[in-house]
């Protein structure tokens, strides 16, 4: 088995191109920011971004310029409030004017299933009564065969590339999550192309000893990086603690423009990928970030 | 203990009134905000057996902190169950098992349609909000919908920019032409009091209003003439209890009870 | 919290309807057995017996007179061949006519998957070119509206009462399974009614300290039967073996019906419950299919 | 060592030449019987990364005894990944992962549609067979399709009373017509030898023989009057090698390869 083991700048260098359409995914769990750093770093342009929750890391892609287009369901700070690159984008059109194509996480969440289900479309109860399907042609309705009850349709979504964390991976990519999955197998199938970033590579057989844990196998994956705290401000369950204060402290940093670009020089542009972004925030800030012990146990597989 | 317990902000009054709006064992699909202390204090006072649900795909929640997000760690790990979010919206949310389903937004109508999605024109936005998130579904399929949020002229309008989540659409209920599963909003939980809906009209009306509140506060507040319960209760101000749980163990940071 | 544990005899008794929509599932793992002889004990009359792979089970309960109609996608002996006593009633009869409504396995995966949603159909790329839907009606065809492409559709299936059997549960219902997990989450979910039936009982805080394992949870089961080897000759990962030559005899056991009735007077009506049957097939029996210990390895949920 | 290895059975030339067709690294959905033989036969020689994938929701098995059943534990245990039927299905059988399915069947027709269901009326059955199972998604989703079942002028018959699962469907390869992602049977390994299929009119064609076996006897053992290569290929043996592994490790039992 050869590896798939690379760095992340080797991982986007290879695998983002100008114009993808690109899903980091995570819902508020193992968001992946040290690839969307490595995104920005890299200049890459004209990306349509999908993700059900453009979070801090969306904010900072579409303030750098990489963004031409956002899908999306809901798009804010989570517990705090606004992602303000993104508003003086859409609002304002600073750095660049930002195409929004908008669902609500349901229907995100159905595109993905479609898309990762090879199939065209997805229906479901949602959308009736709301705006929402005024603003986006992509919203439509078909009728049941059986009942002829109207169902909502999304179209499926099938991005270029999905850049998936995980707590750990294989050499191969074989990729294990526990605690919120959010819709990560999905983003994942639904994709032509997978990177996976692990926060820890681990032997086969600790892959092998568990399989139902393995949320995305490596016969889908291009490409494996490994990188602790790539998630960091978000978190990695078992590994660290999402860093609220952060998330918090972001509305300051980002409430205008010349503090977003201020953080991007500093913390993205400045640095060469995420071993110096830890060093940067230090040991002491890293441990106070560190998961405590709360052992799953264990269960058999014999027979 | 250093706080005066009589006294109470707003935010307090309505965490309080949405607790106890929470039957022990309901599943309740929880909101970030104060929807979540809401839960978390009738977890702890009448309905410690109440089930919380959270987009995020974790059932049955026991959050040992009060989560920022409705992602945070503290709601999976010793929780009930983790599922992907396939399985939340399909199997949970459309599948009909949410009692109650908790909203807030931007602005809401008479009719109990919310907007969270934009303050303005659609394509020339003055302010962009985060949009629909999981709300629109949660207000088409759990069974009772509770909103909270903040009144004035300016979130309660006449009409509202967009519609994000159908409450009951019009005068004539639309959500049954539609074959909505959920029954839609019951109760509207505001910084001055409570409003239920009419059933001919489908309009909100007051109900209750907070110690110290007058009709006229009400009126000043809301972007036409409400129609007001004759007369409206006064709800039963928070308790000690309720106020030292919420202030010692919910929120002792006030991030949400500013 | 109040306790839903009771026996088989007062779940089946007391969920289980002359005439019920009734599924059993179970994909060669986790298949319940002693549900279906409590069925058969009971003599409940006129079931709708649905099931992915009708197996040595339903061979029983269609033998035993306990059913009218089938619905499934492959009906036999897995790895050996036929099943004599639904062959018997399909060609002659006998015990009594048993009506058949035939699927493909992603076709009843898809009904399970509707029923779960409470969405009326299901849509999937099988069925064409095949004879399957002249012969069955509710196989139906949309179009897609983004593409115009044909795509199958299924109806939804919503059972009256799921039997599903699962390594572990608490008193509450909330129930882990582990190795291959079948369809057991969509059916249960699918049903009106749930009925858990577990090798072993656990804490509340067993559950909790690995909830990415509980495939359904307690606030829709009715019902918790704790029986050990309960879905013998079939098995339960890190219980008991699968009874491979169980399988192989079953083929001579029940080629005539004469040997049929013999096996449901001796193993099935003649004994009183599970308990009866463990210890009809002996401690040394049991023994050799006992579990090895195949440890999964624990992860960290702290953080 | 107790057995000459130069004899072997018509069973195991099968199943060798079922292995010999697998590439390393290809990821294959695998049938019960015979398939799974060839598919751990082809693991233990030159595929040793072959990506075993069972509908039964095991991925990346290593099973270390041969499964009676598509759903053995041995299938679970050690895999790579498990997940549920909906997951194998839609994401991997119809989300177009699949480069082989294996099929077997009780009926072949010369364009290699398959009968496993029903031999005689639908509704006054002869006999009542098990059915699709996976096999009538396989057929259409997986990028090759290869069969392997026993010849003879009842499974071989020029109609066949019950499409399963469509191979090319017709002469015009109606599979076009209906969208099929996958390219259809392109293999079917009986005991007489192999066949391939022809390009114009999508019909069975002999390709290969095996050892001792002439075109009489295939044609003897066929409901109609089935082209031949010419020259059809003479099939290489099996080796000792090959089997040894299956009498020693695969099949010690002789339960599939009687």
């Amino acid at each position: 088995m050869s590896s798939k083991v690379m760095t992340m700048a080797q991982a986007v260098g290879e695998f983002v191109r100008d114009g993808d359409t690109v899903v980091i995914e995570g819902f508020t769990h193992l968001i992946c920011f040290a690839a969307g750093h490595e995104i920005i770093r890299q200049k890459k342009r004209d990306l349509v971004a999908c993700r059900l929750t453009p979070d801090l890391i969306y904010d900072q892609m579409v303030a750098a310029g990489c963004v031409r287009k956002l899908v999306f369901s809901w798009a804010g700070n989570p517990g705090v409030g606004s992602l303000f690159g993104l508003r003086r984008a859409v609002e304002e059109g600073i750095p660049r004017k930002v195409e929004i194509e908008e669902y609500s996480h349901f229907g995100m969440v159905a595109r993905f299933m479609a898309g990762a289900s090879h199939l065209p479309f997805m229906h479901l109860k949602t959308f009736e009564g709301s705006d929402l399907p005024r603003k986006n042609k992509n919203i439509k309705f078909i009728r049941c065969p059986y009942t002829g009850k109207r169902y909502a349709t999304v179209p499926a979504l099938n991005p270029d590339v999905a850049i998936i964390h995980v707590q750990r991976a294989d050499e191969e990519g074989n990729a294990q999550i526990w605690g919120l999955m959010g819709v990560q197998r999905e983003a994942a199938f639904a994709s032509k192309k997978v990177v996976i970033v692990a926060e820890e590579l681990v032997p086969r057989e600790v892959v092998r000893a568990d399989p139902n844990r393995t949320l995305i196998p490596g016969l889908i994956v291009e490409a494996v990086v490994i990188e602790p705290f790539a998630a960091h401000p978000s978190y990695a369950l078992g590994y660290y603690d999402r860093d609220n204060d952060f998330y918090v402290e972001w509305a300051k940093v980002s409430k205008e423009k010349a503090g977003m670009e201020k953080y991007l020089a500093e913390w993205v542009d400045g640095l060469s990928g995420r071993a110096e972004y830890r060093e940067k925030l230090g040991a002491e800030y890293l441990k106070k970030l560190e998961a405590d012990n709360r052992p799953s146990g264990s269960v058999n597989y014999g027979f | 203990m250093g706080f005066k317990m009589a006294e109470y902000t707003p935010s307090e009054m309505m965490v309080v009134r949405a607790a106890r709006e929470l039957k022990n064992r309901e599943v309740v699909f929880v909101g970030i905000g104060l929807p979540n202390v809401a839960c978390n204090l009738a977890r702890r006072l009448h309905a410690p057996e109440l089930v919380l649900i959270y987009e995020s795909g974790a059932v049955g929640c026991v959050p040992d902190r009060l989560p920022l997000s409705i992602g945070d760690p503290c709601l999976a790990t010793d929780s009930i169950s983790v599922c992907s979010m396939v399985e939340v919206f399909n199997y949970y949310l459309q599948g009909g098992l949410i009692d109650i389903g908790f909203l807030g937004g931007a602005q809401v109508d008479r009719f109990g349609n919310i907007n969270s999605t934009v303050i303005g024109d659609y394509d020339r936005p003055k302010v962009r909000l985060p949009g629909s998130g999981g709300a629109c579904e949660i207000a088409i399929h759990a069974k009772k919908v509770i909103m909270v949020l903040k009144q004035s002229p300016k979130s309660f309008p006449e009409r509202i920019d967009f519609i994000t989540s159908p409450g009951f659409i019009d005068q004539v209920n639309s959500r049954r032409k539609f074959g909505f599963p959920g029954k839609g909003p019951s109760l509207i939980i505001t910084d001055f009091g409570v409003y239920g809906f009419n059933k001919n009209t489908y309009e909100m009306i007051l109900r209750e209003m907070y110690p110290g509140v007058a009709v006229k506060d009400v009126k000043a507040n809301i972007g036409w003439d409400v129609k007001v319960s004759r007369p409206p209760k006064t709800t039963v101000p928070p308790t000690d209890e309720e106020l030292r749980i919420i202030r010692q163990d919910l929120d002792p940071g006030r991030i949400h009870l500013r």
